[in-house]
């Protein structure tokens, strides 16, 4: 973990809430896809934590959904340097996803699936993305996931756009080694229960401090207790224990 | 010697920051960060006789310049600590530290108080007695005089090291609480714990909280904090640990003006995890702007 | 009856935004800024039995999202406010507005109230029981539920109108303190009043405020109250008036979910005196946003 | 009184703790010199009063001692907009000057008498002024006074410019029709003591609202209790009870 302070460089939407900014600053202390950052915003005491979508040298990339004060004061902010802490939580394990992996990302849940799609294909895998979202105008990151060289499938629920379903429908008729997911609670325990294969899933929680030191995101898992912001966001199939 | 050192209890502290318990865990999530020794010394988490998860979640809402946390005491008991978290403090923090006590009876807290104290790296012992009384329906040993003396006394009578009780403000009479400690034994006093608070999420119509209420902290409830650690000061002879919502150098100068002979430093540790060496930096600046010479002299200079 | 509209002790409010007393004098100052009778009411300054200057000056500090004040019921007094105030007011207000009497003991209440209680303008009267019992060693009315319950009973034995007892959130147990102003005929609750701080001035090393201490408010309090209000409407069943920083449409909107009838605007009007009118105008907005049809609807409405 | 956004036309340091800020903006409610705006302050509470320096059309000019967090933020705002409340306080009556009056300022009391010496000077009366500092360094204004067609004295306490002393040493050579005076309250209370005539002296206290709701700022005098922001800040000479 890093703190820092990351310059805008820019700040665009890509649906009606969605944004996406980029920021320039060190990215030392990110080590790998599915890891967040925790942004501290002006007069809101607790820093907001955003996962990391993409990482070029001192270019930062974060994708998040305005659904309160402090996403709505982020998507408003177009220039000026931001306080970061990065290099929170475990991030994706790469060495498990066998030769044929499978991405499912939800609606906000996708922006963490590119980093690791990215990093799997420089590993020579071949990798497919699922990308799940309501309806046609939620739908984002389509063609940038499909110019990395991934074989890409989106979902909507009401068809509006791509497969109509779920991703866990598209999931059906695709073969793969290992699954890595990332989406609202709903969506991981279907994917959960769908996955063939063994895989990784990324937890969302109300977090206090992000970096392990308040307990207040702690979950129960077969391996014990642990904090989704330090031990996770990350847990494995096999040791997720479903609170209901 | 130098300009920031107090004497806590018979211990001399370089200096008088103190990362409060359930904020700084037990330290080496920290010493990842810097170099912890700069502390005058930690409050580690929060301990109990017994292994705990504590509350479900949501634990956690945030506030106009604070937040609420219902982590309900989470530890992995008196023995895990003993046996794991001390040794691994031991290979980052060279000094005493605090060790924080809860429990739910007299009893859990003298066992786990003498176990504690047992450990030569613990410097003093820090009792939390915000926690509900289950012999006693519930109610915090914290709200009645009686229940505090009484742990107060039970936990003396088993210790050798300096026992600080840490008050709760959801009192009253926050001076009697402290008098009834003070005349049991307690060797130091510590407050304010954290305010019981509450928030509603509007979209779904509920609290914030999975278990409703909470504890409330943060740079809000400094103004209480500070008024109720200048009370008890007034009442007792004993040093006094203030806290509540410090978050700079400023703030330490007047929980010290206010009687506090160390200050704990909580929730901002969680938003800024190197405030507190950024305190210890800015002190001798900040009394330099205040004709302050050294922290000693101030203590209690409010009358 | 607009889906803004609320019935407070059986008057019917257009909207349930109240300022709070003492931050809103007799009404005229606002008045000079906009209608003042696009409020629910409003609650004019504490008036006691005999005319007060109040506290020495300074009387008011700055805090981290609040600030403290220490004015100590400066009015002009019941007889005063009636021959003067009341008719100047008459001109500007059309609705009828609360009454908030505070006193130094059981018959300075009753005397104060029953005098308010003739006027035809008064459509409540809200007792402030914040205030020392000077027969009763100083200590708050609001503190004890003995007391509380006696100022209750005298009131309510001299007056026609709806009695709202103002509750002090600086005890222990608000339940005890609320139920015992409902057995003793209380026709509703508002609560909190300010909560006791203080702050140090670094320069002069002494308190900021003349009198030391002082009453703070504020957001920063917003978590305390909202709490509060929560437990209180648990348990009575009078209709609660919620207070303690609020200072949006959302705010109101959590008090109501949290068990409030009606919400009282306190500091918030002091740093923008147009804060009520916009939270009146802001509420329609804020409701659709949250789907929410009617304010009626969702008093309580957090379990 | 009126609510208005103010936008920032510059801010300029007079000495090494003094600036002064002119600010465009709805200036109509400002109807007296010795009034006052208050200011709000991002991420403070309470606003900041300041006293009216001069007005022009839409323009405002605020002179201001950088004392606290408060108007150490001030001091840093180079651009962009404020919310002020304006015409707040009773300001000074110019009808009982005579034809001959004398404005005493000293320090940051010395703002409010210019724009009351220009409106004198309007109005054809022949202004004396005199400005007191405690050494050169902090010493600000004179010329602008001078400016105005003005006869200016400047005193210093430690006589490193214009005449050593108080600005009451400097009042005892004067011959002078009646007072204005706004200053620390020693000096307020010491030109009380010297004056020969009649005046008005202009009170600085701990304010909450800034305009009479609050009473924060209550002060007795020999008219009844009076509200510094609202009846206040300036008092006649006849009506004051000093506390101490």
């Amino acid at each position: 973990m890093k703190q820092g302070i990351f310059e805008i460089v820019h700040n665009t939407p890509l649906t009606d809430n969605v944004y996406k900014m980029t920021l320039r600053g060190d990215t030392s202390a990110i080590t790998a896809p599915g890891q967040f950052v925790n942004i501290k915003l002006d007069g809101l005491y607790l820093r907001r934590p955003i996962s990391v979508c993409d990482l070029q040298a001192d270019l930062l990339t974060i994708i998040y959904k305005v659904v309160g004060k402090g996403t709505q004061q982020l998507s408003e902010m177009k220039a000026g340097t931001l306080h970061l802490l990065t290099g929170l939580g475990n991030g994706y394990d790469l060495t498990k996803s066998g030769e044929a992996p499978v991405l499912l990302g939800g609606g906000v849940g996708v922006p963490p699936m590119y980093l690791l799609c990215k990093k799997l294909l420089e590993q020579g895998k071949s990798v497919q993305v699922i990308l799940g979202f309501n309806t046609k105008n939620e739908v984002f990151f389509e063609q940038e996931f499909k110019s990395l060289g991934a074989q890409v499938t989106v979902t909507t629920v009401d068809g509006t756009f791509g497969q109509k379903g779920f991703v866990t429908d598209a999931l059906k008729s695709c073969t793969y080694s290992y699954f890595y997911t990332c989406g609202p609670e709903p969506m991981l325990k279907a994917v959960y229960r769908a996955a063939r294969t063994s895989g990784q899933l990324s937890f969302e929680k109300r977090m206090g401090c992000g970096f392990g030191a308040c307990m207040g995101c702690s979950c129960k898992t077969i391996t014990g207790y642990k904090r989704i912001c330090k031990e996770g966001p990350v847990l494995e199939k096999e040791e997720i224990l479903w609170e209901s | 010697m130098g300009k920031l050192s107090v004497n806590l209890c018979g211990i001399e502290l370089d200096n008088p920051i103190i990362p409060a318990s359930g904020t700084f865990g037990y330290g080496y999530e920290y010493a990842e960060l810097f170099d912890i020794n700069c502390l005058g010394t930690f409050s580690f988490k929060g301990t109990t006789k017994d292994p705990r998860f504590g509350n479900p979640t949501p634990r956690i809402a945030e506030c106009t310049a604070g937040m609420i946390n219902a982590v309900g005491l989470q530890n992995p008991g008196v023995e895990q600590v003993i046996q794991t978290e001390l040794p691994k403090l031991k290979s980052c923090f060279h000094k005493p530290v605090m060790a924080n006590v809860s429990g739910f009876s007299v009893e859990d807290y003298a066992y786990t108080c003498r176990k504690l104290d047992e450990q030569e790296q613990v410097g003093w012992l820090e009792v939390n007695i915000s926690c509900p009384n289950v012999h006693g329906g519930g109610m915090s040993f914290g709200t009645d005089p009686k229940a505090a003396a009484e742990v107060t006394k039970a936990v003396k009578a088993v210790t050798t090291k300096p026992v600080i009780m840490k008050l709760t403000p959801n009192v009253t009479d926050i001076v009697c609480i402290a008098k009834a400690c003070v005349d049991a034994g307690a060797d130091g006093i510590s407050l304010i714990n954290t305010m019981l608070g509450m928030r509603m999420d509007l979209r779904t119509k509920k609290p914030v909280i999975a278990n409703k209420m909470g504890g409330f902290s943060g740079p809000a409830i400094f103004p209480v904090a500070l008024r109720m650690v200048y009370q008890v000061a007034q009442a007792v002879d004993v040093p006094i640990i203030g806290m509540g919502g410090v978050s700079s150098a400023e703030d330490v100068l007047e929980m010290m003006l206010a009687g506090a002979t160390a200050v704990e430093v909580g929730a901002a540790n969680l938003v800024d995890p190197f405030i507190c060496p950024q305190i210890i930096e800015d002190l001798p600046t900040v009394m330099k702007k205040y004709n302050i010479q050294t922290l000693k002299e101030i203590i209690g200079g409010a009358k």
